[in-house]
């Protein structure tokens, strides 16, 4: 056991350090504006011009080739830089994994470069008004058409959803629950979208109605009736290690412990020691997880762990922040952190259900 | 010793229920700025607290606790507590303010903006020197951002101003006890709109109201809002007497309330889950209301402070 | 709304301080101990002298007829003045309201009076070794015989009934679960009784076994089939007003801050200020509820929100001074206190079973 | 970067566990006063962190935490840190440390008694003027009362000691951080008892651990300890090494540690019900040793305090 960076790891970690001082620009409007998001759609053609968009991608998509400890390097040193949020963080983070896992090589090839450089920006649909925390209860359905399917049904709480270009989600082939469900990927052109304002005003999500929406079969992801096995390996790194890089929370647990020193309140300044320590435990959890990632273990539902901790952790820290700021919080970016973290615990699957997934699946308690 | 309201009490609160409900309800908040508030002048609520030579019927606080802790579960947009209860104890002489015409705001110590300012006739603003009494006409007003849509919050800078002489200790007191009254009328709202939710939504085929962790969350809402008000009331009596624990007695209710309203608001959200977070639900305006009243006469952490300073300092008094 | 002590009421008050400054005695031992448990019965013979042992109950036996407030203010003087736990606590606060209500005149004059005093010290039997928080599926039973009933079963974590002279509880005459269950009274002179040692190594516990013991009629509490609903007016008081009235928490609060003073750590003592003004918020919330059942409101299960409130309250308290004494703790009565406040949360109904009462019962969530 | 066990760090660990396993089975905690030493001093145990001219084996604290943690899951009685953990850093020179032969017992700064003073052959006692060792011979131990009945406490008084040169930084911080880990076997000891008995104790007609208010207990408790186990082990490299950020790294550890077993002990009983409090049932040990190690070596007030003195005050280096 140890916790030292090779020199390979600490000559790419100037490296990224370096890059991010030159390049990173003032802080962009938020991209649930049309404004915002072609800047944020422009930053990520300048980190793919780099080859920054997705280091652990192979050199041929974009990628570096960089190992699982690279990655969180970079995303170490991204966000202590004040660098963007990541506009195609649903495509590089939730479907590339499963095209990766269970994509063709032409799906490959189509896709992921486009995809590294924000060319297409994708968004992702699971949920239906009444599949939620239940997502096996889900009815939209796919119906057989010559040389592909047409899609029907209505998703919502799409992220970025009103201006990608592009989605991915399960629709029913056949069955029911959780059978007979097939992966798509769409484009959104075809698609009905709503665009759903979120309490900051923003529209974060939308709704997606399919109307006999036409995809060909090129655009179905692994074998028809897979789907539920392939999204949930999907969602599982949504979870885990992929979605949420501790660098995130190493970067704002350092910034509320500068807020707290001027308050000079002992009790807050505690709570933000507290959080500045537990960001570090989720940084070194997350070098243990990834260890065994390297060596070749399924994390699986162990994720849910993860996905409590991080979520949870980053609501206290924004909430310490408001009470550290009382009314001024409005005119920090700290309110819209705030905003953000409050859906931590819903999205990604809520932490009542990663409880239960802990207890059944971690702990082996009866369902 | 009678720890209830009154009748008398009970039922003023009751008919604010009552015009609030019919004058605004949720679509109000989206459609008007001070929706209510004519209704309210009508029934005479602005000139509860003002003693009868200014036109008033010289109520105490505790026989407004009521009538507040409705404004705060109807999301009442406006400087309520401002001009219903600041304005009372520091600015009585100024006509009409019983008939609800004088809209009053209020920057207390510790804040740096000004809520509601923009409907403001008369602001009374905390300096260093002491409290300035400000026409809206002399007035410049900056929007600053805030949490909550229906209490935008202003930077004012003004030169013509006058001296409030006398000490606001008093009337400071009773706005954070009427601010702990809304909030902890916020945190039944949240509670009631909840449960209300977790009754019709279904998933896994059940109500999901059904379910342990829900029910419990819940039922920590309950427990929060049902021991922060007694709280509430004890200091609203404490600061009419004034007994020697009214300061520490009002720190203990503001800051019990206020936690009792975040409390709500973070399992309303939770239980909600995606759509509690959305521009379309109504919730988002408690959510709001129970942020930025957490934080106004003082946040919670501020008052924690007083009565850590207080208690382990040693004054161990208790009233009654 | 006024929070003024009549005079009355503060005469009282200084009737009661008075006295108990006067009469209580140095630390007893345990009562869990043979000779505790003498001492402390002994110091109930010296309260019920003075009329102070049930100052809420009629004069005739052996009260001052006194008022919830009334007996709210000898609470608080009593703990204030560090007087002894109550051996007798279990028939006064969760019998004798049962037999008040429920009781014949005979049963009330002969059992009140030799209760106030100690001469009879009770016992409660409600829980089974498979039926805890499940009191429903409790299977012991009575036989009718002649003149009365024989009881047969296995009843365990019987307070006090290592010692006591008598017990009560639900034994089956009929049907399943609530229905057919008996609200028994017997001496436990022919019942065998095992203690359970507990974390401390004494006896606060013990087991039941009825083989056959023959209880006359007249110690049937009600109508036979009707224990369900005697004995839930029972535990609601066991849970609300009666079993922990805030006189003790209070007492706790300010001892519990003497301690976080001296330590100087601003995070315990604001940890232990937090505690102080919950334990107000506990007596003042229990005002309200005196004045609503002196109006003749029954309080039902809101009992369980001041459940909930004060066993975690007084868990925190306890959990602080072990942190604040580390070591030192086991010199100090803290630590007895705190194995004690541990189960709070279990006892009167697991806090688990409160919650979902609060949830179904008061916000009327479905089951 | 490689943060996880090497395969003879695992191996010690599971061979630790299994001579537990046979020798000190919970029966084996009422019965005897220091089960299993004698064979785990036969497998080298004592000698492990003793360098190779005292007849030790070298090893690093890192290397010995799996081992350590089975000492906590197994709830191992005796003055296990001191004498594998402390003696080595502190008496290395004493002989057949490494055989097991001597047992040590400490009194840390800050502390009021020494544990397991009856079994130590040498005490070393921290005294205003630094550390003195104190031979068993030259000792007066007064019982005094604790919550683990098996780790009792002594008031120790002596008038012949040695001064112990040198700083006992080092082995104090180790002996922190071995005692974190222990702590955090104790939780994992904990948790998997009481999922254990959450699987077969039925209640309404269900095993108790299908209620979700039991599963997300549990879970709680799972992630409390996932989550304290990293810094233990970070800890460990930083006192090896040592790196700058040591002292907090150390804090970091023990404060988890403490309050994951806390935790664990607290949600334990509560499933557990009133069975859980009684001195029948084997639980108690492991609730007794998740109070008496989290005062241990600092209580985890103190070490909060440490980190936020620490943090505040701006030393927000990171290792690695």
């Amino acid at each position: 056991m140890d916790l030292d960076f090779s020199p390979a790891e600490q000559d790419f970690r100037a490296e990224v350090r370096d890059w991010l001082s030159a390049h990173v620009p003032e802080r962009l409007p938020s991209m649930d504006t049309p404004e915002g998001f072609a800047a944020h759609r422009a930053w990520e053609a300048v980190l793919a011009e780099a080859r920054l968009s997705a280091v652990s991608w192979p050199s041929r998509y974009g990628g570096r080739d960089a190992s699982l400890i690279e990655w969180l390097i970079f995303e170490e040193e991204y966000w202590a830089a004040g660098a963007p949020a990541r506009v195609t963080q649903n495509g590089i983070f939730l479907l590339a994994p499963s095209l990766m896992r269970s994509g063709t090589p032409e799906q490959l090839d189509r896709w992921l470069p486009r995809m590294a450089r924000g060319d297409d920006v994708w968004a992702q649909a699971w949920s239906e008004p009444e599949a939620g925390s239940d997502l096996a209860a889900l009815t939209s359905r796919a119906e057989p058409a010559p040389g592909g399917w047409r899609l029907y049904g209505h998703k919502t709480w799409s992220s970025r959803a009103a201006y990608a270009t592009h989605g991915f989600g399960l629709f029913r082939t056949s069955g029911t629950r959780h059978k007979g469900l097939t992966y798509f990927l769409f484009p959104l052109d075809d698609v009905t979208v709503r665009p759903i304002a979120q309490l900051d005003g923003l529209p974060g999500f939308a709704e997606l109605f399919f109307d006999g929406v036409y995809v060909p079969d090129s655009m179905v992801l692994g074998e028809t009736g897979q789907g539920w096995r392939i999204a949930m390996a999907t969602t599982s790194s949504e979870r885990g290690l992929a979605l949420r890089s501790p660098g995130r929370f190493l970067a704002t647990a350092d910034r509320l412990v500068e807020l707290a020193r001027s308050a000079g309140d002992p009790v807050l300044a505690d709570r933000a020691a507290r959080c500045w320590v537990e960001a570090e435990a989720y940084r070194l959890h997350t070098f243990g997880t990834a260890r065994r990632i390297m060596a070749g273990a399924e994390i699986g539902s162990a994720a849910s762990m993860g996905k409590v901790f991080w979520s949870e952790l980053d609501l206290r820290m924004h909430a310490l922040a408001m009470e550290l700021l009382g009314d001024r919080a409005g005119e920090t970016p700290w309110l819209d952190g705030f905003l953000f973290s409050l859906a931590g615990p819903i999205y990604a699957g809520t932490n009542e259900i990663q409880r239960n997934i802990i207890a059944e699946r971690v702990l082996g308690l009866p369902r | 010793m009678n720890f209830g309201f009154t009748d008398e009490q009970v039922a003023l609160g009751a008919t604010v229920r009552d015009v609030l409900r019919a004058h605004c309800p949720p679509a109000a908040l989206r459609a008007e700025r001070r929706p209510a508030w004519e209704q309210l002048a009508a029934l005479g609520f602005f000139g509860l607290l003002l003693p009868p030579e200014a036109d008033g019927l010289g109520l105490g606080l505790v026989d407004v606790l009521p009538a507040l802790e409705e404004t705060g579960r109807a999301c009442l947009p406006g400087p309520v507590v401002e001009t219903a209860v600041v304005a009372p104890y520091l600015v009585a002489g100024v006509p009409k303010l019983a008939s609800g015409a004088v809209c009053v705001s209020v920057l207390p110590p510790g804040q740096a903006y000004v809520p509601d300012a923009d409907l403001a006739d008369l602001l009374i603003v905390a300096r260093p020197g002491g409290l300035r009494l400000v026409a809206a006409e002399s007035v410049r007003l900056e929007p600053r951002a805030g949490a909550d849509p229906c209490r935008p919050l202003f930077e004012v800078s003004f030169e013509e101003s006058e001296e409030l002489g006398g000490s606001p200790v008093a009337a400071l007191r009773r706005a954070t006890v009427a601010t702990a009254a809304q909030l902890v009328g916020v945190a039944r709202g949240l509670l009631e709109v909840t449960v209300g939710y977790a009754r019709v939504r279904t998933q896994f085929g059940a109500a999901i109201g059904s379910f342990q962790a829900v029910k419990h969350q819940l039922a920590d809402v309950a427990v929060a809002a049902d021991f922060a008000a007694p709280l509430v009331y004890r200091a609203a009596l404490a600061v009419d007497r004034p007994t020697g624990t009214a300061e520490r007695d009002v720190s203990a209710a503001k800051a019990a309330a206020g936690e009792a309203a975040v409390l709500a608001a973070r399992v309303a959200l939770q239980v909600h889950g995606a759509i509690g977070y959305t521009e379309e639900l109504d919730l988002r305006f408690w959510l709001a209301r129970a942020w930025s009243l957490s934080a106004a006469y003082g946040t919670t952490a501020a008052h924690r402070e007083r009565l850590r300073t207080a208690i382990i300092g040693g004054d161990l008094r208790r009233y009654p």
